[in-house]
């Protein structure tokens, strides 16, 4: 059994035993163990990949190149940290007495399970295949939303089941559109729906049926990503599932839509070049970061902040690849590398905060949490820093990537409103963060909120942290090197 | 030396890092740790001074390459120009005797307890600053830039448990902000035309051309122009260098301002080709209307350190007046005249940094002694403090322009300036530099009101607060850099020359730009360059008012051993604080003539209760009017968070309404794509 | 080189000496004649070096509230003063510190002497002091740029800042009747009333409160301080009386140090001074002193002629 | 023959969409959904006849037994259970709802126009039918309140997807449909669940209630 499947076996399995039941302990071992052991097996795949060979599995129907190894090792470190953040956070619960076995069971067999999907997602080389896995993702995640059993966060559910669902009909529908696109080129059986396959019948396809299946398939997809306007669903999730789970959401689901939408963007780019699809990823990328504006400006919610901020960095993401532009693209891939580093830190801590005071609402949380919660607070400060692309993070390298390409490009006018609103946002997210981390503390005989402990929890956010200053300057040379293969493997086919 | 020069700027800025890393290590410790934070400052400073006077000297440039970002491939590499060596060199005479001060400084107060942030902070700033001026691509300027702006933000907002820290912090970002958005899209669009990153190949200055050209100027000016503090781009200024912890003010006020000057220089006035004609008239309207209504806010203020960053809007604008002039010069193919221009108003960058810095640290010392900012709380300062008055009032005196001492050389440069410009320039154009001339000679007129207020009231006559009264003067550590400072204003008071001299190298070494005839006559003089239009010489005329001082304490000298001391009358009461002159009553008669600018509201009420016309208790209030900050930023914030509200109802919570999106997404597409085979 | 040098100082000495020398006569003469024109005996001529002999020999009597500043001020003023002096000529077209600087110098000198008064008038704790202070600022920062526009005028015509090559510029032209000329002098005129204290703007004989400017700010001193003071108030009015005629009537001014010469540029100065003097007298006795807040438009007026100097004449 | 059943079962699908948007009785819903499905089912055996592809009788085979019976029961046993009958008023009154479809339709048919010539003959009516039925689908979660016909919607728009696969393609690859049928259920079983879940604790299926979430 070759190291492609067993790097998804080992998650599937982590959520078995997982979801059994046994002690408690034992459970978190085996999480932790688990996601470790992915992590190591997703670099040892990439590192494969990277020493030459394309690891494949069931005929092609799951390959590594590039793209999907790059995908698969972001997606292994956020399981594994979002695993032992989960500890730290399930125990914070345990001991305010706020958990049942339900969820015990729920989070250590539905956290794997997520991150098994997500693998699963970056590793598949077939459309079909690759549908089925997104459902999958969406699936485990809907109980995680659920998680607390609120009205609120069974509303969130809801909604995201719906949209996702509907996400995933109209992918579907993409799917079987670029399937007839192909007919006759594609030859029969699964392997007819292999990227690779595909790509090399692109330029044959009947174009309308192509674009047809590509605007549905981006449509279907983008839902997933939370591009613009379908994104209505990610705050209310973001509110209502607990953090690991919102990391897993917010870096691993994310990087495996973008991973599924620029899949699509190379089909439609070998058959029609990159103006189609990129114009239709440019203008819901826009979309995405304009929409984000406001709601940051005005938001009343930290985690709902994270949300629209993770909006953003995926509109900036379509926009970087909607350009049309090599630069434009690994722009793109830099930014999902450093947003998948920087974001958890974000997600983490504010999560952190959120519990010490039992609520991620801003104004529950109040002011002046520097003096209740300082390690919290200065590692959402520090985050806040980085995932506004400010410099010297490496946020503020992709964007400035990103910006250069749109500014030496065809596309100034919408780079320019990018910039605009990325000011904007800063602008935003700074008030907002200020808002709780400075000024005076409350009167502790109003509201005595937990005091903070450097827990596994905070801990994890910690070394997170720290991962993610370093790597602003010193991005490891085999992570660069994925870059620049999944940048060829985009762009490269002519 | 040589080699030195050559790895000097990554050695400081490598100092500077080890200093951070062990700044936040030793947090626990808190006098260590401000020790250790300060004195690396200190030295990575003198290394930067080293490096930027060799290059002066020299006026080689130096260039290296500071640190390769492997991921994006992007190189941050620096040149050391003769440009950015003069303000490599303000920064550190103003750097090192601010950190020797807030050694003592940070000792007190808030800032202890935060010595670890404040440190690092304080390191952040000074560093980015060195990596602004010497940055010599796109994305390492920008990245210093920013950098800067995060490091400002924190040290304005140290004391963040006071609601106007916070504001200040927050409108300091933001304003920086959208400048800092201006300067990214108008260096990328550079180098989007360049096809490079590197200064040398975007600012050579025959990129870009035409109507592309003048947007470019005008993003560059906007976001420059932030961080220069002139008028309308300024209404960060007056809250962020007061709420600063003073040392970092002082660094804020003298240096930080002029990273935005340095940018126009760099950028709008040499990097974009031969100035036109509309952006000098431009650059000298903006610096006018700073000078004049700079001078006039900080009239009124009776905040000391308000007061202090008003003054420096000012004398930001005076600075950027020169630039105009040069450029207007330029425009019309006048070099030699861009020369004295240029020579002007960089003169002015550094004694500007000199006398701001020491007002801003003596600043500090009387608030530190007082523990309130209020100048109506402050008098007779100078029997408790001598030493800090006397460096006050040397920097009251240069920052007023009077000759001997440093403010002088530069306005009386601006004065040449603007005075050639008036006859070497055609066209009605021309009136602008009288008008310019006037405008000057009011600004320093009321500057020199401005500070006999501030001095007078603050350190002279009877106490006007327990406070003031029980004042005690500042440590030696404090009281050394400003005795630094203050040698230093008397000094290019005197021998302007050296400055000048040292100043020529840097500006041959502009695009443009040449001597006629050398401007510093040896040491001691300035002359104005073209011709024999003027000259001037402190030194020779300190001798004549020195010996015209002897004889008169000659002529007096006779009847000093029987001076006799006596109560001021005081209308026959006894005098005490409350029959001082306030410092409101001083600047009242300039309240009531500028009426049209400050708009002023009182209010006067008068408690009485047996008769009106014996008023038990009588309440003054009067306030001048935020014109900027109320018929400019006002309305913009309310429009933007207006509509933001307004867009609430796009996420009303409806799951239909979200599905519907979807819908009409998918029909609009439908419809987009048609059923054309 | 070293008799050069002599010379300068010599000269220099000469000219301090003989202003401080003539500026209490000149200030005795208008009390004089205003006195006259108010059908009043009025003082002898000589009134101004008695008063002065007097007052210093005066034991000095000072607050004991004020600092050093206190006693550094008057001396700082009249240094500056006479300091100034040497930068101006007088009878002969040059001026004995020419080296040193030319018109921003002057100026800068003079308001360094007001900066140190208006700082030590704040010193005493007094609330005239204080009020004189900031009138006399207030009315001086909106006088400067009057003033400079003016020089500036007359500087640009002749294409120098230095006044020892000014004069001799225009002693080299000859008289231009070029209107430019009148509207600038018209100018400067009203700033020298301005400048020392004169009817409409200040009134050098009130000590009522309410319109005290300049005496109000010295209103503390007495002694020898006072002397000081007042001594180097009238030189300062002898030099810019100076001032005005060398700059727009240089008429019989000594181009050479012959004694012939010296002795005609002696009378021409004393002559053309006095008719200022009389110039001077007339106005004040036959204005009203404006209230302060009036004061601006007098100064605007002549801001604008200045401004109008330079426009005509270069356009 | 052939061309004439594909086109009548299409037919009928999108009739049974337009009964839903006219229907309030979700029992009644619940059955036309069951029709709907149905007559999938004929569609792909019809073609599976024609073309004689086996494959296709799974397919078919798939289709009828989940959608046709499996799950309308379960969720005819959901109603049971909740015991609410009858939609509540949608935000569209019917007769607009259905002026808004004939315009859903209207585009559906207009895109179709842009496919190649279908290989049987039944030229763009399948696609055509398919596309309107997905919009009506999508229209009809948007316009109904109540959790089960938002799901009966969700269905449809799934039935469209299939109908398109049959009308364009031979049928996706076999696994792959094994694979999203899978899902399918999946989807709705754990639909199922949190609609017992939103009821247990609203006590209504009036998924308009669920918009606490804001801004």
């Amino acid at each position: 059994m070759n190291l492609l499947l067993w790097t998804l076996t080992v998650p599937l399995l982590t959520a078995g035993i997982g979801g059994l039941g046994g002690p408690r302990s034992f459970k978190e071992l085996t999480m932790v163990g688990g996601l470790a052991l992915t992590f190591g097996l997703c670099l040892a795949t990439a590192g494969d990949f990277l020493a030459g060979s394309t690891p494949v599995a069931f005929g092609d129907a799951l390959r590594v190149d590039g793209l999907s190894a790059l995908v698969l090792v972001l997606c292994g470190f956020v399981g594994l940290l979002s695993g032992t953040y989960g500890v730290g956070y399930l125990r914070r619960n345990e001991r305010r007495g706020l958990v049942t076995p339900r969820m015990r069971r729920e989070f250590y067999g539905l956290i794997p399970a997520y991150v098994f999907a997500m693998l699963f997602v970056s590793v598949s080389n077939n459309l079909g295949v690759l549908w089925i896995a997104v459902e999958l993702t969406t699936l485990a995640s809907v109980f995680l939303i659920a998680f607390h059993d609120r009205d609120t966060s069974l509303e969130a559910a809801w909604k995201f089941l719906m949209l996702g669902s509907l996400g995933l009909g109209f992918a579907l529908l993409g799917t079987v559109l670029l399937f007839a696109a192909g007919q006759g080129h594609l030859g029969e059986g699964l392997a007819a729906l292999n990227w690779t396959r595909l790509v090399e019948a692109a330029p044959q396809m009947h174009p309308f049926t192509l674009r047809l299946g590509v605007v549905f398939a981006l449509i279907g997809y983008g839902t997933k990503a939370g591009l613009a306007p379908m994104h209505t669903w990610k705050p209310d999730a973001y509110r209502e599932a607990p953090s690991p789970a919102v990391v897993l959401m917010a870096v691993g689901m994310l990087n495996g839509a973008v991973y599924c939408i620029l899949r699509i963007h190379m089909i439609s780019k070998a058959a029609l070049g990159p103006e189609f699809s990129g114009g239709l990823l440019l203008t819901l990328g826009l979309l995405s970061v304009l929409i984000a504006v406001p709601f940051i400006l005005i938001q009343w919610n930290l985690k709902r902040l994270l949300a629209y901020s993770s909006i953003e960095h995926v509109g900036i993401m379509a926009v970087g690849v909607g350009l049309g532009a090599e630069a434009g693209v690994f722009g793109a891939l830099l930014h999902m590398t450093y947003h998948s580093l920087a974001k958890p830190v974000a997600l983490f801590s504010a999560g952190t905060l959120a519990q010490l005071h039992s609520s991620s609402d801003l104004d529950q949380i109040g002011g002046g949490t520097l003096g209740r919660a300082p390690v919290a607070s200065s590692l959402l400060v520090l985050s806040a820093v980085m995932i506004t692309g400010s410099p010297p993070f490496g946020l503020f390298f992709s964007e400035m990537t990103i910006l250069r390409a749109g500014f030496s490009g065809s596309h100034v006018t919408a780079t320019s409103i990018l910039l605009a609103a990325l000011v904007a946002l800063f602008c935003g997210v700074a008030y907002q963060v200020g808002r709780i981390v400075a000024g005076p503390s409350p009167d502790p005989a109003v509201k005595a909120p937990d005091p903070e402990r450097f827990d596994i929890a905070l801990a994890t956010t910690t070394v997170a942290a720290v991962v993610a200053v370093v790597s602003a300057f010193y991005l490891p040379a085999p992570l660069v090197a994925l870059i620049r293969a999944a940048t060829q493997v985009v762009w490269g086919t002519p | 030396m040589v080699g030195l020069v050559a790895v000097g700027l990554p050695a400081a800025l490598l100092i500077r890092l080890l200093t951070v890393a062990a700044t936040l290590a030793l947090a626990r410790r808190a006098r260590t740790c401000r020790w250790v934070a300060l004195v690396g400052s200190m030295l990575a400073s003198l290394l930067t001074v080293t490096v930027a006077l060799e290059v002066i000297a020299s006026g080689l440039s130096v260039e290296g390459v500071l640190v390769r970002h492997a991921a994006s491939g992007i190189v941050f590499d620096y040149a050391v120009t003769p440009l950015s060596a003069w303000f490599l060199m303000v920064l550190g005479v103003v750097a090192i005797p601010t950190a020797l001060y807030s050694a003592a400084y940070f000792s007190h107060s808030v800032v202890a307890s935060r010595i670890a942030v404040v440190g690092t902070a304080f390191n952040v700033l000074v560093g980015s600053l060195e990596a602004v001026f010497t940055a010599s691509g796109v994305v390492a300027f920008l990245c210093a830039w920013e950098v800067m702006t995060l490091a400002t933000a924190a040290l304005v907002a140290t004391e963040h448990q006071e609601r106007a820290s916070r504001r200040a912090a927050y409108l300091y970002l933001v304003m920086s902000h959208i400048g800092t958005g201006c300067l990214v899209a108008g260096f990328l669009v550079l180098a989007g035309q360049a096809g490079s990153l590197s200064f040398s190949a975007l600012l050579s200055g025959h990129v870009v051309s035409g109507p592309l050209r003048d947007g470019l100027f005008a993003l560059f000016f906007v976001g420059f122009g932030v961080k220069a503090g002139v008028i309308p781009l300024h209404v960060w200024l007056p809250e962020a260098h007061p709420a600063a912890p003073s040392s970092v003010s002082a660094l804020m006020s003298a240096v930080l301002i002029t990273a935005g000057i340095y940018g126009l220089y760099r950028v709008c006035g040499f990097g974009l080709g031969v100035p036109d004609q509309n952006w000098a008239l431009a650059l000298m309207a903006v610096g006018m209307l700073s000078a004049i209504l700079g001078v006039l806010y900080a009239l009124t203020q009776t905040d000391l350190k308000r007061l202090l960053a008003y003054s420096t809007i000012e004398n930001s604008g005076i600075i950027v007046l020169g630039l105009g002039a040069a450029m207007m010069a330029l425009a019309h193919d006048q070099r030699a005249l861009a020369t004295v221009a240029v020579a002007a108003s960089l003169t002015h960058v550094l004694n500007h940094a000199i006398f701001k810095g020491l007002l801003f640290l003596g600043a500090g010392s009387v608030v530190m002694a007082t523990g309130t900012r209020q100048i109506e709380q402050f008098g007779g300062l100078l029997r408790r403090m001598p030493w800090t008055g006397l460096f006050f009032l040397i920097g009251a005196l240069s920052i007023s322009g009077l000759p001997l001492l440093n403010g002088f050389p530069g306005e009386w440069l601006t004065f040449q300036a603007l005075l050639l410009g008036f006859t070497a320039t055609p066209g009605l154009v021309r009136l602008n530099f009288p008008l310019a001339g006037a405008m000057l000679a009011l600004t320093s007129a009321l500057a020199a009101a401005c500070f006999v207020r501030a001095f007078g009231i603050s350190f002279l006559a009877l106490p006007r607060s327990p406070a003031a009264g029980s004042a005690h003067e500042s440590p030696l550590l404090m009281l050394v850099p400003q005795a630094w400072l203050a040698t230093l204003c008397v000094g290019l008071g005197l021998v302007p020359g050296v400055a000048l001299r040292a100043l020529e190298g840097v500006i041959v070494s502009l695009p443009g730009l040449q001597l006629t005839s050398p401007m510093a006559e040896g040491a001691w003089g300035m002359a104005s360059g073209i011709g024999s239009f003027d000259h001037v010489v402190p030194g020779i005329f300190g001798v004549a008012v020195l010996s015209a001082l002897a004889f008169a304490a000659l002529l007096t000298v006779r009847r000093e051993a029987v001076a006799r001391r006596v109560p001021t009358w005081a209308c026959g009461g006894d005098l005490t604080a409350r029959t001082e002159y306030t410092a409101t009553a001083f600047s009242k008669p300039l309240l009531m003539i500028f009426r049209a600018v400050y708009r002023p509201r009182r209010q006067v009420d008068s408690l009485a209760d047996v008769s009106p016309y014996f008023p038990q208790e009588v309440r003054y209030r009067t306030e001048i009017e935020p014109t900027f900050e109320r018929y400019m930023y006002a309305p913009l914030v309310r429009l933007v968070l207006g509509s933001a509200r307004g867009m609430r109802v796009l996420q009303a919570g409806s799951l239909h309404t979200y599905l519907a999106y979807v819908l009409v997404l998918a029909v609009i597409l439908l419809i987009w794509l048609g059923g054309t085979t | 080189m070293i008799p050069d040098a002599f010379l300068t100082i010599g000269a220099s000495l000469l000219q301090a000496g003989g202003m401080l020398a003539a500026a209490p006569l000149l200030r005795t003469a208008i009390k004089k004649m205003k006195a006259r024109l108010q059908n009043r005996q009025g003082p002898p001529l000589l009134q101004g070096y008695y008063d002065l002999a007097k007052l210093i020999r005066k034991e000095p009597v000072r607050s004991e509230t004020a600092s050093w500043v206190y006693v550094a001020g008057p001396r700082v003023y009249f240094a500056a003063a006479v300091a100034a002096t040497t930068l101006v000529p007088v009878l002969v077209a040059v001026a004995p510190l020419e080296a040193a600087g030319g018109i921003l110098l002057l100026v800068g000198t003079l308001a360094f002497g007001r900066f140190a008064l208006a700082t030590a008038a704040l010193d005493t704790g007094s609330p005239f002091g204080g009020m004189g202070a900031s009138r006399d600022m207030t009315i001086a920062a909106l006088a400067e740029p009057a003033l400079m526009l003016g020089l500036f005028a007359q500087a640009l015509a002749a294409g120098t800042m230095n006044l020892g090559v000014l004069v001799r510029a225009l002693v080299q032209q000859g008289p231009s009747w070029h209107p430019s000329d009148l509207l600038a002098f018209a100018g400067l005129f009203i700033i020298v009333i301005a400048e020392t204290g004169r009817i409409p703007v200040d009134n050098p004989a009130t000590h009522l409160e309410l319109t005290m400017i300049h005496e109000a700010m010295v209103l503390e001193y007495a002694g020898p301080d006072l002397a000081l003071v007042e001594w180097a108030s009238a030189v300062k009015e002898l030099l810019y009386l100076t001032l005005l005629v060398n700059l727009f009537m240089p008429v019989g001014i000594a181009t050479s140090v012959e004694t012939e010469a010296l002795f005609v540029a002696l009378m021409a100065w004393t002559g053309k001074v006095f008719l200022l003097a009389i110039a001077v007298t007339v106005v004040e006795s036959t204005n009203a002193k404006l209230r302060l807040f009036r004061v601006p438009e007098l100064v605007s007026v002549s801001l604008g002629l200045a401004f109008l100097a330079l426009a005509i004449r270069f356009l | 023959m052939t061309a004439n059943i594909l086109i009548f079962c299409a037919a009928g699908m999108l009739v049974t969409a337009y009964l839903m948007v006219g229907q309030k009785a979700l029992f009644t819903t619940i059955r036309l959904y069951g029709v709907q499905s149905l007559l999938l089912g004929i569609v792909a055996t019809t073609i599976a006849i024609a073309e004689s592809r086996p494959e296709l009788f799974v397919t078919a085979a798939l289709t009828v037994t989940l959608k046709a019976i499996l799950i309308p029961w379960f969720l005819m046993r959901t109603v049971d259970r909740i015991g609410i009958h009858r939609e509540i008023e949608p935000f569209l009154s019917v007769p607009a709802s259905l002026l808004v479809c004939l315009g859903l339709t209207v585009v559906g048919y207009r895109v179709s126009t842009g496919f190649q010539e279908g290989a049987r003959g039944v030229g763009h009516h399948l696609i055509g039918v398919a596309l309107s039925l997905l919009l009506i689908g999508l229209f009809l979660m948007v316009t109904r309140k109540k959790a089960i016909t938002q799901i009966l919607a969700l269905l449809t728009v799934e039935n469209a997807v299939f109908l398109v696969a049959l009308g364009v393609t031979s049928g996706m690859p076999l696994i792959v449909e094994l694979g999203i049928s899978f899902d399918v259920i999946l989807a709705v079983l754990v639909l199922g669940v949190l609609v017992r879940r939103i009821v247990g604790r609203f006590e209504s299926m009036d998924v308009s209630r669920l918009s606490k979430l804001k801004g």
